[in-house]
């Protein structure tokens, strides 16, 4: 019954349609990339600088690896990146912005300054220097990124909580004796969550974006294969290799917009006030 | 000679897959100079009928049919050049939300006098200002308020200055969408006799739309009961209220609480709610809910029939007697 | 105000110096020594070493360093950069500049043309011409700018020959005056345009959904119910209400000026300031850094009061009057 | 006010000179998220009344009038700035304190917006086992849903069943106002305090629920306190009604006592201005002069005295206190 | 002996600028070639502006000052040396006329030309020189160290200076080619703090070019010195300017398009194939005593073990590696000692470095006493390398290398400060794929292998090879030191500290139009390394 709603809701949103095939087709890749891939990608063939033919349909790297199947294992750091960086920052934006929101007072204080002060911060930079600094692994620049993006969510769920708590039911649930803790994760969270999703869907776009400019500038891990790394090191063969840059760029490009797609559909469905406005006209 | 008549006017909102009927084949008149008070519950249609009427709804998704008549033109056709000529100067309209009527980021004199400047875009700005601190002494407000935001006014006086600014052009045709449902009753009461004043004053012909009875038995000439989209009963509000002739109607006074009487006489209620207008039931739209309901009621929608002068009642069983 | 505004600043101050904490902590936690790398490692002489770091004080605790770090910023001194003894101030307005020209042009080319298309798209709403303005902005807004500045140069420079790659301004040539501004702006066509390309979809949306949301308001059906003609609506109440947004999110933009091009400068090698941090980084050169990550939380603090005193100027219902 | 305790008998909600005060805060967010304060509000400013078991007790006055703060104080959703509120004697802070369950479900509180009243993620049958388990009643849940499924028919939500699965938003405001009254009797309470129960419904079923409250409140002999502002539902329901101002009781009584012989010369015009809906009744409004007045800046003297008719320059000088006129009648009025 | 001011967190473009000084190929400067001749022939074009690109900015201005790898434009063609080292590691005279050195070898005595200007107009004198030496051991300048044998400078005349030296000292004349060394005007460098706040200074030398402006961030430019003692057609061109391009790539582009004359920096390797294929571009190619290999942490196990590093020796096929990773821009490392110093390189069969054999390295692996897992892999160990061009790519190519004999790499990459704190400095690490300057000098080596030498990361230690580098370095002919090296590398040979793969080979691309380029061959001999006083524009 949720289920048939839930796909219903996906019919009917333009964006989230063509947002969740595209995803399932990155998921698609992602799993089966090792039966679909063509070649192995970390194997360094003779055939190097190759332009896309028939063995190699999008061409190989400076080391002779299939640039397909790259950016098909790829797609696996890709998602990985993003979805945990993107948790972290919205399990961390959902907490800290529910706590401030819903209890207010000086919990909302400090947690406004902590807002604040991470407002200052030249985000990108600050990634950049830990990651330079502390090394360029995938946990590093996951957590980094996590860790440094979560502001967005916090102030969303904050003025959520904020609303919510002078909704009725909130206020019901209080006069009937239910805790402010199991308030604020039985009713403020789920019910202030959707922007958060919404907002997280689009983090993990972000996080692709923030992990492929990082390799960009030479700060991927090595052990994974990643976009923004064939993207570095196909800038070397930008003129006589043009297929590296093309096509990895071509694949950070279909997934941000994947989950920009997602998000956004996401946004209209949740977002109460889009989604009341057939009700209002009839008035 | 009815300065208003509505005929036959039908609007449907197309959703998708819905397709919600919210005004049925109404028909209506208002006599110069006569008050006329709707009554209905939310999601009868009341302001359909006047973004019907004004040509505000949105294009697309709704479909009107039917004529509405002022003063001789017909409304639904008209083209929009004359139709911008006749907003306002013709008909005016206060507001239901008046705190969201104007521009939040514009002093209230400043958008008032470029409203006045539309239609009589020779009057010069010091005219201009004129005019408008006499509607506003005319509404009771300080000629102060010309320099305010919307934000600094209280509920009672924007709908004050909706009020001035809908008697800008003195219009035939002044609509009050429940214009003073937000406000305090002793607020509501001031407001409304000053209305009424008014418009006696500047010879004004008034609809009125509201769901409490109580506002249209004080200043209503005559009455309408709009439920679900269908126009249930009309008259004169002495006739409708005292004795009403529809189920509805009738119920409808049962769960007032009466404040005159001394003794507790049990309130009323109509059971039952709104009948989805995506599907209305095929016989009486009130039927479902109507305690007097009988075959023939939900068999077939009973049409409006004149009991008196000017009395109308849509009910098979008005009167005492079966109306086929 | 005065008071309202007293209170951001110094709120923003205490944030300022909590930021500069964090970095102070980030930088100087960070494996590498500068006086090693200034020293080289062929060159490893300890007593070069100990003089010089004992010359920066980096021998001292490092609570002994933030303290006069910190004293010398009141007393209006960044420090001088480790390695080419410069003021950092000095350093980070040279390279600030030609950021600033930049980011400035693309941000200010991509308001007003983000704008204008959003404005485009929300009076078409539903349209197909809306729909494919709607996916060319999602297209562009999932397009790295780093990426895109790769392909611009791919084509326009070389494959087409026609616009130059990096720098700002041609080596060979001795432009002066006129010619040298033509010049310059011949080399931030490209750069420019990464940045404005990626930057467009943002305003464009925003523009956008804020037009449709106040064409929605209810005000605007009264001003319809007045007889007002829409294009005058538009132009007088619509657009007034609808830009509020758009200031907002230029102001911010602003704040975020040098970390958003710093990217797309060290694909051009613009002189600005993306080269220059990541010089600093793999420098280790702390005064510098340090510098750097100040005067970025400076700016956006900068720009959030400016944003907000500018903000309740234009909208009356926002003050922070204390009655 | 001690009448009932000389009787020796406890009421079950005392209110002793209870306020409420506020900064008031501006509801404008910052860019960076702070609120702004503002000046200081008396929403609720010195209000004392006693409650007996199975009471009904009508509060009225216009929007601002703090009525709507006094019910929030009652059931403890905020804490007052002074004054106690004794629940059968006890000391609302302490029972708090001791067993915040157990305090909750002596009083409860119905409120305004039906539709608002239940998080519209849960179905109503676990907003009542939710309800139910938290205040230990019935052993499982199956047990609980035969309580539940029991209640609901009794209130005429037939058949129960089909209720129990349904969200919220699939109800209407009638149905759903039954539920929330019926909620807040299961833990049955001792005081439940309305909040404009039916100003958010249809006319046509207001009815309905204010008998409903009416007879359940009677039933379970819980004392009720039924604000809003609407005179002619109030005095329908209520035995005692308390007409409110500014933050303070300015008249007390029977209801139809102060219904068809008001004092206060606010109450006067107040019910003056009552609406009916017989065209045929005559009536003249008393005009109030200025606008409804906002707890920011409270005048020294009497708060009515700018807009009142009858004010002496001596009423702008001197607060009025509330007196004692016998019969458990209440004015605030030195013109009295 | 550590005379390069190399800095190595640029490695990969400290290559370039670094030239080999000392006595690798000639112990005698060679004689000055007269400025004029070549100006003479064949229809030299004068004027015109010449562009080439750098990576990143001066950190001083002073050359004698702090150790930088961006200043050496400045220093070649701003000032000169008493003697220079050519662009074929020679050393030859610079200011100097001539030199005696006198019998027991301890003093040397150089003559000056007499119509040498400072750039500001006043002449140069023997005072300038003794000024210039006495300051750079004064303030601890990054020469003074090669330097610290000098007891005394004396100015017989003012185009007369003596110095006197502690002990004999074979690279002493290498030395005072090298860099750091350049003669500076007592009038404007007296009591500046070189290494400190004065280190930027405008520049006042006496060289073919006069510093002009510097736009930071953008460009450096230096106006031809009309005054140029080498006279009145030296230097050709009027201009220079050194625009800063910190991506190589983006350089690769603005060359290919004609913004740069002259590269200036190193190509990346995916770039030679086009490089050295284009008929409009030149690549003279460099060979450094530079070469990248694989380290072991020999303290730790298994890396202690002969037959472990021997298995990971005969796996990593150095073929393959130059093929891939460098581009074929590489030359197979076969000896301990770098081929620059082919005099005491061992070329003998038993002392070379071992040959990528898979089956030798399987026999090897399953000797170390290490049990493959079910997937056949022995240990999983971890390489750090730098972030930089090419040892990314290298190290993939490695890790595909090791994964044939059951060892599973897992790439630490990191920037270059962080590398030497973990490597170098905290030897936390087990193993590295590094590159690194093994000059300028034969006996640099020892850096790398003797017990407590400093860039002994690997902590190899064997008492025999301390003593034959100890000795070597004390000898005073090559042929005696040769001995001693070679003896040395014989060991090494059986202990295989470190697995070499390649020497570091260069290209210096320029536009074919760029005549005199000190690559070129007609200049050569003549220029040091990024000197222009020969360059001209045919065009």
């Amino acid at each position: 019954m949720r289920l048939n709603k839930t796909l219903k809701i996906i019919k009917e949103n333009t964006q989230l349609k063509v947002g969740c095939m595209m995803l399932v087709i990155l998921f698609l890749a992602a799993l089966l990339a090792p039966v679909i891939a063509p070649h192995n990608p970390n194997i360094l063939s003779d055939d190097m600088v190759v332009a896309p033919n028939m063995k190699y349909w999008l061409g190989t790297d400076g080391l002779g690896r299939d640039i397909l199947s790259m950016i098909l294992y790829g797609a696996r750091t890709s998602l990985v990146v993003g979805f945990t960086a993107a948790m972290i920052a919205g399990i961390i934006g959902t907490l800290l912005g529910g706590f401030a929101g819903y209890f207010g007072g000086r919990i909302d204080g400090v947690i406004g300054e902590m807002i604040n002060i991470f407002m200052m911060m030249p985000t990108f930079f600050l990634i950049l220097i830990v990651v330079a600094l502390f090394g360029s692994g995938l946990f590093n620049v996951m957590v980094v990124i996590g860790l440094t993006t979560w502001v967005g969510n916090a102030k969303l769920m904050r003025a959520q909580a904020m609303s919510l708590r002078q909704r009725t039911f909130i206020k019901s649930a209080e006069s009937i004796g239910e805790s402010r803790m199991a308030i604020l994760f039985k009713h403020i969270i789920p019910n202030g969550i959707f922007p958060i999703i919404a907002n997280t869907t689009m983090g993990v776009a972000g996080a692709i974006l923030t992990e492929s400019s990082l390799a960009f500038l030479g700060l991927g891990d090595p052990n994974v294969i990643s976009w923004g790394q064939i993207i570095q090191n196909g800038k070397s063969y930008l003129v006589d290799g043009w297929w590296m840059c093309v096509f990895a760029g071509l694949a950070i490009i279909f997934t941000v917009i994947t989950f920009y797609l997602i998000g956004d559909g996401l946004n209209r469905v949740l977002s109460p006030k889009l989604r009341n406005l057939g009700k209002e006209v009839r008035g | 000679m009815a300065l208003l008549s509505i005929r036959d006017l039908s609007v449907t909102y197309h959703s998708g897959t819905r397709h919600v009927k919210a005004l049925n084949s109404l028909n209506l008149d208002i006599n110069e100079g006569e008050s006329l008070g709707i009554v209905g519950e939310s999601g009868s249609g009341k302001t359909t009928l006047i973004m019907a009427i004004l040509r505000l709804l949105p294009k697309g998704s709704v479909e009107i049919s039917g004529e509405a008549f002022l003063n001789g033109k017909e409304l639904i056709s008209l083209k929009q050049e004359e139709l911008l000529k006749m907003r306002w100067e013709e008909m005016a309209l206060v507001f239901q939300k008046s705190m969201n009527a104007l521009s939040p980021v514009h002093k209230i004199g400043v958008l008032m006098s470029d409203i006045y400047r539309i239609h009589k875009p020779e009057v010069s700005k010091r005219d201009a200002r004129r005019r408008i601190e006499e509607l506003l002494e005319l509404v009771n407000l300080p000629s102060r308020v010309y320099d305010l935001y919307p934000h600094e006014l209280s509920g009672g006086m924007m709908q004050r200055v909706s009020i001035a600014l809908s008697l800008m052009f003195n219009p035939k045709l002044l609509i009050l969408d429940e214009a003073t449902t937000a406000l305090d009753v002793v607020t509501q009461t001031q407001i409304l006799e000053e209305i009424v004043a008014l418009e006696k004053k500047l010879g004004i012909t008034r609809m009125m739309i509201t769901h409490d009875m109580s506002v249209v038995a004080s200043t209503c000439k005559n009455v309408a009961v709009l439920y679900a989209g269908c126009l249930l009963e009309t008259g004169l509000t002495q006739d409708v209220l005292v004795e009403p002739l529809h189920p509805y109607t009738q119920g409808l006074i049962k769960s007032f609480p009466v404040f005159d009487n001394d003794t507790h006489q049990p309130l009323q209620s109509i059971g039952g709610s709104l009948p989805d207008l995506s599907s209305p039931p095929p016989g009486c739209i009130f039927e479902p809910r109507c305690i007097k309901a009988c075959d023939m009621c939900r068999e077939s929608m009973p049409r409006l029939k004149e009991y008196g002068q000017g009395r109308f009642a849509a009910c098979h069983l008005a009167g005492g007697e079966i109306n086929v | 105000m005065s008071r309202y505004l007293g209170r951001r600043i110094l709120t923003g101050i205490l944030c300022i110096f909590v930021a500069l904490c964090i970095n102070f902590v980030i930088i100087h936690a960070a494996p590498g020594n500068p006086i090693r790398l200034l020293v080289g490692k062929d060159n490893p002489n300890p007593q070069m070493i100990a003089e010089l770091t004992e010359k920066y004080g980096l021998d001292q605790p490092k609570i002994v360093q933030f303290g006069k770090y910190v004293g010398n910023l009141l007393k209006g001194d960044m420090g001088v950069s480790i390695y080419t003894n410069e003021p950092v101030s000095d350093m980070i307005i040279d390279r600030l500049a030609p950021t600033a020209m930049l980011a400035l042009t693309a941000a200010v080319l991509a308001a007003i043309i983000g704008t204008a298309l959003g404005i485009f798209c929300a009076r078409r709403v539903g349209t197909k011409l809306d729909a494919i303005m709607g996916s060319v902005s999602y297209l562009f807004d999932s397009t790295p700018s780093f990426w895109l500045g790769l392909m611009l140069i791919l084509i326009f420079a070389s494959t087409l020959h026609v616009l130059p790659t990096s720098g700002m301004i041609d080596m060979r040539a001795d432009n002066e005056g006129f010619a040298k501004v033509l010049d310059i702006m011949k080399h931030m066509i490209l750069p420019v345009s990464a940045l404005t390309l990626t930057l467009i979809p943002y305003y464009f949306r925003i523009a956008r959904s804020s037009i449709i949301q106040v064409m929605g308001e209810d005000f605007i059906t009264t001003l319809r119910a007045t007889g007002m003609p829409e294009k005058r609506i538009f132009r007088k109440y619509i657009f007034r209400n609808a830009i509020l947004p758009t200031i907002t999110v230029f102001g911010i933009q602003m704040a975020y000026l040098v970390t958003g091009s710093a990217i797309v400068e060290i694909v051009f090698s613009w002189p600005g300031m993306g080269s220059f941090v990541m010089t600093a980084i793999t420098r280790r050169d702390y005064p510098l850094l340090m510098g750097i990550y100040l005067v970025l939380s400076v700016s956006v603090a900068v720009m959030m009061i400016v944003v907000d005193v500018l903000y309740s100027a234009l909208d009356p219902r926002i003050s922070h009057e204390s009655k | 006010m001690s009448e009932e305790k000389s009787k020796g008998k406890v009421p079950v909600l005392e209110v002793i000179d209870i306020k409420r005060h506020y900064t008031q805060r501006k509801k404008h967010l910052t860019a960076d998220g702070r609120v702004l304060k503002h000046a200081k509000i008396h929403s609720v400013d010195g209000v004392s009344f006693t409650l007996n078991a199975g009471e009904v007790l009508g509060v009225i006055g216009e929007s601002g009038c703090g009525k709507s703060t006094l019910g929030r104080l009652l059931v403890r959703l905020e804490a007052p700035t002074s004054g106690s509120i004794l629940i059968a004697g006890h000391s609302a802070e302490d029972l708090i304190r001791k067993d915040r369950l157990n305090f909750r479900r002596t009083t409860q509180m119905i409120f305004q917006n039906p539709f608002d009243t239940f998080d519209p993620r849960f179905s109503i049958e676990k907003i009542f086992i939710d309800t139910l388990k938290l205040h230990k009643i019935g052993e499982n849940n199956s047990e609980r849903r035969k309580i539940v499924i029991e209640k609901l028919e009794s209130v005429g939500l037939i058949p129960a069943e089909s209720f129990l699965d349904r969200f919220p938003h699939e109800l209407s405001g009638g149905q759903l106002q039954r539920i929330s009254i019926l909620r807040s009797m299961m833990l049955e309470p001792s005081v439940v305090v309305a909040d404009e129960p039916v100003s958010m419904l249809d006319v046509s079923i207001r009815a309905d629920i204010i008998n409903m409250l009416y007879n359940t409140a009677k039933e379970h002999n819980t004392s009720l306190v039924f604000i809003s502002h609407d005179i002619s539902t109030t005095r329908y329901i209520s035995d005692r009604i308390a007409v409110m101002y500014l933050g303070r009781i300015v008249e007390m009584g029977a209801a139809d006592e102060v219904a068809t012989n008001p004092q206060h010369p606010y109450t006067k015009a107040l019910i003056s201005n009552c609406a009916s809906i017989d065209p045929r009744s005559k009536h003249n409004p008393v005009k109030l002069p200025g606008e409804p007045p906002t707890p920011v800046d409270m005048p020294a003297g009497c708060a009515f005295a700018p807009r009142c008719p009858m004010a002496a320059p001596e009423c702008c000088k001197t607060g009025q206190e509330l007196r004692d006129f016998g019969a458990g009648r209440f004015i605030r009025c030195m013109k009295v | 002996m550590k005379k390069t001011r190399l800095i190595a967190l640029l490695l990969s473009l400290t290559m370039i600028f670094t030239l080999v000084t000392g006595c690798a190929k000639t112990e005698d400067p060679s004689e000055k070639p007269s400025g004029g001749e070549v100006a003479q022939t064949d229809g030299i074009k004068r004027g015109g502006t010449m562009v080439m690109a750098q990576s990143a900015e001066p950190i001083t201005l002073i050359p004698n000052g702090k150790p930088d790898d961006n200043n050496i434009i400045l220093e070649q063609n701003v000032f000169n040396r008493l003697l220079k080292t050519n662009n074929n590691q020679q050393v030859i005279l610079d200011l100097a006329t001539g030199y005696d050195v006198s019998e027991d070898g301890l003093v040397y005595t150089f003559h000056l030309p007499e119509n040498v200007k400072f750039h500001d107009g006043q002449p140069m004198t023997s005072d300038d020189v003794k000024f210039t030496f006495e300051e750079i051991i004064k303030q601890g300048a990054f020469a003074s160290t090669t330097l610290s044998v000098i007891k005394e400078i004396t100015c017989p005349d003012d185009y007369t200076v003596a110095f006197t030296l502690n002990k004999i000292d074979a690279g002493f004349l290498g030395n005072l080619a090298y860099n750091g060394t350049s003669i500076l005007p007592r009038h404007v460098y007296e009591g500046l703090d070189w290494m400190g706040k004065d280190a930027m200074v405008t520049p006042v030398g006496t060289g073919p070019f006069k510093y002009s402006e510097w736009n930071k961030g953008v460009n450096m430019i230096f106006t031809r010195n009309d005054n140029y003692y080498l006279g009145p057609d030296l230097p050709y061109l009027d201009k220079v300017v050194i625009s800063f391009i910190p991506d190589s790539n983006t350089a690769m582009q603005s060359f290919y398009n004609g913004e740069l004359d002259v590269l200036g920096i190193i190509a990346p390797a995916t770039e030679y194939d086009k490089l050295l294929s284009s008929s409009n571009i030149k690549a003279d190619k460099v060979i450094y005593p530079s070469r990248f290999y694989v380290g072991f942490n020999m303290a730790e196990k298994p890396y202690d073990d002969i037959n472990f590093r021997l298995a990971v020796a005969h796996a990593i096929d150095a073929d393959d590696m130059i093929n891939k990773a460098l581009k074929n821009i590489g030359m197979k490392a076969t000896e301990y000692m770098s081929p620059v110093y082919s005099w005491a390189a061992n070329t003998d069969e038993n002392a070379k470095v071992p040959k990528y054999d898979l089956e030798k390295a399987k026999e090897y692996m399953a000797k170390t006493g290490l049990t493959p897992d079910s997937n056949g892999v022995y240990l999983k160990v971890t390489v750090d390398t730098y972030n930089y061009e090419p040892f990314p790519d290298m190290v993939q190519v490695l890790k595909d290398q090791l994964a044939k004999i059951g060892i599973e790499v897992s790439i630490n990459m990191l920037e270059y400060a962080a590398w030497d704190e973990k490597v170098s400095v905290n030897r936390d690490y087990t193993m590295a794929l590094t590159g690194g300057y093994q000059g300028p000098e034969a006996s640099n080596l020892s850096d790398r292998i003797v017990t407590d030498g400093y860039l002994n990361f690997i902590n190899y230690s064997n008492p025999e090879v301390d003593r034959l580098m100890q000795e070597g370095g004390a000898l005073p002919t090559f042929e005696q030191r040769a001995v001693k090296y070679k003896e040395a590398q014989a060991i090494l040979a059986k202990d295989v500290p470190m697995v070499l793969i390649s020497e570091w080979l260069g290209y210096i691309p320029y536009l074919s139009y760029v005549k005199g380029h000190p690559a070129s061959a007609d200049a050569v001999e003549k220029t040091a390394f990024g000197e222009f006083t020969y360059c001209w524009i045919d065009k």
